[in-house]
């Protein structure tokens, strides 16, 4: 390792979004050639601190971060993602950012080609200039020998292997001569092992070219085999700073889920094994896009909270989205007996169930209505509730008054901050947003409810509001509840089992009391 | 109620206020540069009367978020088949024009059905989409017009016995069939009761269809398919009952529009209708994705008006009929406003 | 610097296309060349019309003039050249001029009088203007209809 | 999952087989029309020789400036008709200076070029505001502008823009007439250096130009320029991550576009002899547009070779539906009709196909994650 000044050094970077802290007080130091495994929970701030140190516009749009990142002894305060590029940092990030038409090699020196000036070019710009695919090609080689990984330069994106692809990015970054630090947000998520394999025998290449790497994954043995040193992120800050060798799988969980401070107050949770069976899932695919589930099968007893944890791109979303039809599925689900027909929305509403979907504002809402039809919608769709009918049925006409009532009633039960209840969807918080969702569930009286993701982007406060809610309908109306989470802890509060899906399986179904770790090692157990 | 004025005024773009302000410079500027003002009231009540329903032939596909219905002539055509096969059948009068809507329905109904299912292939592509399937739909009729067997003398070429006219006169037909009936006249200022009963009668309908249960998923889909598809909504068969109704609407529009106008125009006649039918409900303060009664009658209130005050205004003024050219420009103009904005494009 | 340079290649480029345009203007200019055999009134003085006169412009004959007639040739530019082939009186052997004329840029149509031009007058006395007689304001009075004007919004 | 990626490669070799041939339905169904109407309407194979020779000549050109927003991805421009408008300006100016013959057809190139990139900025400008919905938004615009020459063309040229001459004025004394002759530089192109075969007149020049557009075209595609427009028009996004200025490089696609059409629009005029002012530019974009799409083009990929066999097809098509139809039927009109049916028709059919296979692409992940599931099975 050289003596002088690190090749990168982060003091007490802070950061937040509009008021709840998301880093607080992050040091971290690297050496060039070093090979830093970077882990934590999805919302540990890993990637926000790697955004940080990419000049992404999204952090100075939500009023930049404090603290100094210094490049090889020298302060930086990068602007946008190019001058982080031009200062020698590269990122390869999860999603491919690819022209599928093209092949590895232009992708590798997109918008970097070489080019031969000519007459016109003199006169329009070099824009005009002639690409020089003769160098482009030796450059994209030289590229991928770096990386000693063999892919063919000539062949289009959009016939690679997936894996193929994440390998043409990372030959990206490396093709740039400046690289001196490469971030690669989990690059091996969609490879194989073989795959794998290869990506870390190239990472340990690169290091010994001199080149530094940070490496997120969620496998940590991977982190084990490459990595110098393990830094271990959880809410906002570094709790573990260690050289890899001297750690293992079991600690580096306990680290990542060990809560500081170990809720003391946790609900009385309720586990009767021989209660009936509400709904059984049988091999269950679903094809959502970033949440595939591959083969899941699960049993939810009648009247429990299960709570479905997981890390993101697990499938866990995959699961309800794909009972309820919004998402190409297959396989078998019975609720209460009876088989639940997939990829029809309104059979399983039909069979009083209901969903709260993680996406408010795509699926959730109509924000540009009011209120009144948000909440009263489904139930007057599916159940011809708040209908008035003339001629015998023939004409079934709104009944304003009744939704208006109805509507009324949830904004008082669930407490939702609104001018009126003929207000715009659009024009609600985040967490108001989230109750209208709820009432709206709640309004459809199911028997059987599937909440997803439901405090995702709201206060503390709306939080507790929302888990509470949940919990009373559940306990009161005695609805049996699946909740989908990525926040271990609130499903620990809320839930009474907890079923934790990794790589688009359930990994393993635990009673609620179960130790963090526990949870944690389920977690990472067959990620993808 | 309020709140509904204030949506209005704030959904009201530029290009509208520029708009109405010209019209009401018009109805201010006829007087003094020495036109006939009731004459041109009368005139844009008429126009208003024969247009109207073509207008809200929009509403149902706006609704549903099939955009804006550049597929009119499609409704148009079945119009068209309608209105000839009834007077091929020898009806006269009224009754012809009772006649006309009723054979035109099935031929709408069907028409809708295969554009619906078309559209439901297509999501995304509608407009462009739509008006290419309007211009093939005439451009199709042009010959069939000619091929098909109609023998009524006063409809065919004189000289070879088959194929129809370009223009065939109402005359003793459903010529003013509804203008006159019920015709008020208050001094010079006369009124097209019948017209603007039917109108009346369709608008209120159509409210009426969008306080029903279907009519509130309809609005839902249009709003935000995925809502309506995780709320059990068949999608595709509300934007096909949408698409059947807007060309429906088309069909009797035109025939309430021949009623007026006098005669029946074939073969390249029904082209262009669909963009002065688009630009008026967009005028009348519609988006892409939004549009409401209201809208629909604004909008063809204030197309009408300029289209019928211009010329005469016009030429009193500065001896230049520029009319064609400001109307070219002014709802083209609007349709350009309505595609670029923002909030719209995201779907 | 590179910059500079770049935008001084792109004037020059841009001149080069004005220069071109210019050249275009003057080489390009179109004008129409009417040959009267007529007799000339010059102060006081009658120039006679020939008997015939032969034409000649590019290789072919245009035509055969008699007395008072005039015939026409276009050209493209200012430079004008013909051949004549003369008869003064009914009877004369003919005599051949080959005829250079520069014309004035600005005139469309250009009157030249054989009988002055040939006696050798100045310029001004053979050389006139054409103006087209104004037609009749009947002829193609209806308004352009714009029949292409894709809305024909008088009719929805 | 590779195993499921490799089954995706197959497919895609699958689907690539099943879009060619969807991509070449179309040229195969007009050869077959073509090849019914020719007998029946009994043209003599060299008088169709030289219409169609005649035709690519005038045509070629004007489809040619379509291809780079296609490469840009922005679709069919039917904004070409500004192009078209700008050339028709251009040419009124040239025939009022009187500049004859090939000197006046240069200028009008040169001076319909600034009108041409104005317009293609206004009309890039706005479809970036529209993304997603271009193709409606530049058939909207060639309306309004439409609007706008009009105003330019029959109110201000003679009363605000200087015209001398009043054998193009409106009796009026302000706008320009219905047509504006073009005698003095009609065929001026095609003529020099035209060669004849037999009964064939082959238009040497025009031909070299066109061929010299179309080596441009390669040479262009090859440029950096060239590249950014492939990549913005396969991802915006990427492209713009990876530092390429989305928007700029669009409005120069459309500019170039629009200019070229200008270009194409004069020599069309060039070679028709006179100018309809109000109408010759209304329907040029539609036929252009339909022509390609018959050489086998499709809203998101098109080649030379698409414009050269579209407009032999097409115009062929063009030249004897109307006889075949008086033949078939008795009656012309029914030919007209026919060929303008059969145009629409052809764009039509080509939105949809484009439309149809934009949702195929999504499709189909869902049975490779049943099948992966399956082969899990074999393996436990």
């Amino acid at each position: 390792m050289s003596q002088n000044a690190p090749l990168l050094e982060m003091k007490n970077i802070r950061k937040d979004f509009f008021g709840n802290q998301v880093l607080t007080d992050i040091n971290l130091t690297l050496q060039e050639g070093e090979v830093l495994g970077l882990v934590g929970e999805n919302g540990a701030g890993k990637s926000t601190l790697m955004k940080i140190l990419f000049g992404m516009n999204v952090i100075r749009e939500t009023g930049g971060y404090e603290g100094t990142i210094l490049l090889n002894g020298e302060a930086a305060d990068f602007k946008t993602p190019f001058e982080a590029l031009a200062a020698g940092i590269g990122m390869v990030h999860q999603e491919f950012s690819l022209i599928p038409g093209f092949t590895a090699a232009e992708n590798i020196l997109l918008n970097r080609e070489p080019k031969k000036k000519s007459v016109i070019s003199e006169v329009f710009g070099e824009r005009l200039d002639v690409l020089n695919r003769k160098e482009m090609n030796r450059k994209a080689g030289e590229a991928i020998e770096k990386m000693g990984v063999k892919i063919d330069s000539q062949m289009v994106i959009h016939d690679m292997p997936v894996g193929h692809k994440q390998f043409t990015e990372i030959a990206r970054e490396l093709s740039k001569d400046q690289l001196k630090l490469l971030i690669l947000d989990e690059p091996t998520a969609v490879l194989t092992e073989k795959e794998a394999e290869a990506l870390l025998s190239s990472i340990r290449g690169m290091a010994s070219r001199g080149i530094a790497v940070i490496f997120i994954t969620h496998r940590l043995q991977e982190i084990l085999n490459v990595c110098d040193k393990v830094v271990v992120m959880r809410d906002g800050q570094v709790v573990k700073d260690v050289p890899a060798r001297e750690t293992g799988i079991a600690e580096i969980t306990r680290w990542m889920v060990g809560r500081s401070v170990n809720v003391a107050g946790k609900a009385e949770i309720r586990d009767n094994p021989d209660a009936p069976v509400a709904l059984s899932i049988r091999r269950l695919w679903v094809d959502m896009p970033g949440e595939t589930v591959r083969d899941v099968s699960l049993d939810v007893r009648e009247g429990e909270i299960l709570g479905i944890g997981g890390l993101a791109g697990q499938g866990k979303l995959g699961i309800p989205n794909g009972i309820m039809g919004l998402y190409d599925a297959g396989g078998e689900v019975t609720l209460r007996g009876e088989k639940i027909p997939l990829n029809k929305p309104r059979a399983c509403l039909d069979a009083s169930m209901a969903f709260v979907s993680e996406d408010r504002r795509g699926v959730g809402l109509l924000l540009d209505e009011t209120l009144e039809w948000n909440i009263a919608f489904p139930a007057m769709q599916i159940q011809n509730k708040f209908l008035k009918n003339y001629l015998g049925g023939l004409v079934k006409w709104r009944d304003e008054k009744a939704i208006h009532d109805i509507t009324r009633r949830y904004i008082d039960e669930l407490a939702i901050k609104c001018t009126s209840s003929k207000q715009k969807a659009k024009e609600l918080s985040g967490g108001n947003q989230q109750k209208v969702c709820l009432a709206k569930a709640f309004a459809l009286e199911p028997g059987f409810l599937f909440v997803s993701e439901p405090t995702r982007g709201i206060d503390v406060g709306a939080k507790a509001l929302v888990l509470e809610a949940l919990k009373q309908f559940n306990r009161e109306s005695g609805v049996t509840i699946v909740m989908i989470s990525s926040e271990l802890e609130e499903l620990r509060q809320t839930c009474d089992r907890i079923a934790i899906v990794s790589g688009g399986k359930v990994a393993g179904i635990l009673p609620a009391t179960e130790s963090a770790e526990q949870f944690g090692l389920l977690m990472v157990s067959q990620v993808v | 109620m309020k709140e509904k004025i204030k949506d209005f005024i704030s959904s009201f773009g530029l290009p509208r206020l520029i708009i109405s302000a010209f019209l009401l410079a018009l109805f201010i500027l006829s007087p003094i540069v020495g036109a006939d003002l009731p004459m041109q009231i009368t005139n844009v009540i008429n126009r208003f009367s024969w247009n109207a329903v073509l207008v809200l032939a929009m509403v149902p596909m706006v609704h549903s978020g099939c955009g804006l219905n550049f597929g009119l002539p499609l409704g148009i055509v079945a119009g068209l088949l309608g209105g000839t096969l009834s007077l091929e059948f020898g009806f006269t009068g009224p009754m012809s024009f009772l006649m006309a809507v009723l054979i035109a329905t099935p031929f709408a109904l069907l028409f809708g059905g295969g554009y619906g299912w078309l559209l439901n292939k297509i999501k995304g592509g509608e407009m462009m989409i739509a008006t290419y399937v309007g211009f093939s739909s005439v451009s199709f009729m042009c010959m069939m017009w000619l091929l098909l067997p109609y023998h009524k003398a006063d409809m065919v070429w004189g000289l070879s016995g088959k194929g129809l006219r370009t223009t065939i006169s109402l005359e003793g037909y459903y010529d003013k069939a509804l203008s006159n009936f019920l015709q008020i006249n208050i001094g010079k200022i006369s009124i097209p009761m019948g017209a603007l009963l039917l109108f009346a009668l369709l608008a209120f309908a159509m409210w009426a269809f969008l306080h029903t249960k279907t009519g509130t998923a309809m609005t839902a889909v249009g709003s935000n398919p995925n809502f309506a598809k995780a709320a059990g909504i068949h999608v595709d068969k509300i934007r096909m009952l949408s698409v059947v109704m807007s060309t429906w609407l088309g069909a009797v529009g035109i025939l309430v529009y021949q009623q007026g106008f006098g005669f029946i125009q074939l073969y390249n006649a029904p082209f262009y209708m669909a963009l002065p039918a688009v630009s008026a409900i967009l005028i009348g303060g519609a988006s892409v994705n939004k549009a409401s009664i209201i809208n629909v009658i604004v909008g063809t209130f204030l197309f009408q008006g300029i289209v019928t005050m211009t010329p005469t205004v016009m030429n009193n003024m500065i001896h230049m009929d520029m009319s064609e050219v400001i109307r070219m420009i002014a709802s083209n103009g609007m349709i350009l406003y309505a595609l670029t904005r923002r909030s719209e494009v995201r779907r | 610097m590179n910059k500079k340079r770049m935008w001084i290649i792109r004037g020059c480029t841009l001149l080069a296309v004005l220069a071109i345009a210019a050249v275009m203007l003057v080489v390009g200019r179109g004008h129409t060349v009417y040959i009267d055999n007529k007799a000339l009134e010059y102060n006081g003085q009658t120039f006679e019309a020939m008997y015939r006169s032969e034409v000649w412009v590019g290789g072919e004959r245009l035509s055969k003039l008699a007395k008072k007639e005039r015939t026409m040739s276009t050209v493209i530019g200012q430079g004008f050249e013909m051949n004549l082939i003369n008869t003064a009186n009914k009877g004369d052997d003919p005599s051949e001029v080959s005829v250079k004329l520069s014309l004035p840029y600005g005139w469309d149509g250009i009157v030249v009088n054989l009988p002055g031009y040939l006696a050798g007058l100045p310029q001004e006395a053979w050389m006139t203007e054409f103006i087209p007689a104004p037609e009749p304001a009947s002829e193609e009075d209806e308004e352009p209809e714009t029949f292409e004007d894709e809305i024909p919004m008088g009719d929805i | 999952m590779s195993s499921v990626n490799q089954k995706g490669g197959s497919r895609s070799v699958g689907k690539t087989v099943r879009s060619f041939l969807a991509g070449n339905s179309v040229p195969i169904m007009f050869i077959l029309i073509c090849a019914v109407c020719i007998p029946i309407s009994g043209f003599s194979p060299d008088y169709l020789l030289n219409e169609i020779i005649t035709r690519l000549g005038r045509n070629a050109f004007l489809i040619l400036s379509l291809l780079i927003p296609i490469m840009a991805g922005m679709g069919l421009n039917f904004g070409m008709t500004l192009g078209a408008m700008a050339g028709e300006i251009a040419l009124i100016f040239v025939s009022d200076w009187q500049i004859w013959g090939i000197p006046g057809v240069i200028l009008a190139m040169i001076v319909s070029v600034p009108f041409s990139v104005v317009l293609g900025w206004f009309c890039g400008k706005i479809m970036n505001m529209a993304k997603g919905r271009e193709m409606i938004t530049s058939y909207i615009i060639s309306f309004f502008i439409n609007g706008v020459y009009q105003l330019i063309v029959l109110y201000m040229m003679g009363s605000v823009i200087p015209i001398a001459h009043s054998s193009i004025k409106l009796p009026r004394g302000y706008g320009i007439r219905n047509t504006v002759g073009l005698l003095n530089m009609r065929q001026c192109i095609d003529n020099l250096l035209a060669i004849r075969i037999g009964g064939v007149k082959i238009p040497a020049l025009t031909l070299l130009i066109i061929a010299l557009m179309c080596l441009l075209i390669v040479w262009f595609r090859r440029t950096k320029l060239g590249q950014d427009m492939r990549a913005v028009g396969q991802d915006m996004q990427v492209a713009r991550d990876a530092g390429i200025q989305v928007e700029r490089t669009r409005i120069i696609s459309i500019i170039i576009s629009t200019v070229l059409a200008g270009f194409g629009m004069i020599l069309y005029l060039q070679n028709i002899g006179n100018l309809s002012t109000y109408s010759a530019h209304s329907q040029v974009g539609m036929f252009c547009i339909a022509a390609l799409l018959v050489g086998g083009a499709s809203v998101d990929r098109a080649s030379i070779g698409n414009v050269f066999l579209g407009v032999i097809l097409f115009h062929l098509m063009f030249i004897v539906a109307p006889q075949a139809g008086a033949k078939i039927t008795g009656d012309s009109m029914i030919g007209e009709y026919f060929r303008v049916f059969v145009s629409y028709g052809v764009i039509t059919m080509a939105l949809i196909m484009y439309e149809m296979k934009k949702r195929r692409q999504k499709a189909s992940i869902g049975e490779q994650l049943a099948l992966a599931q399956k082969e899990g099975l074999q393996h436990e």
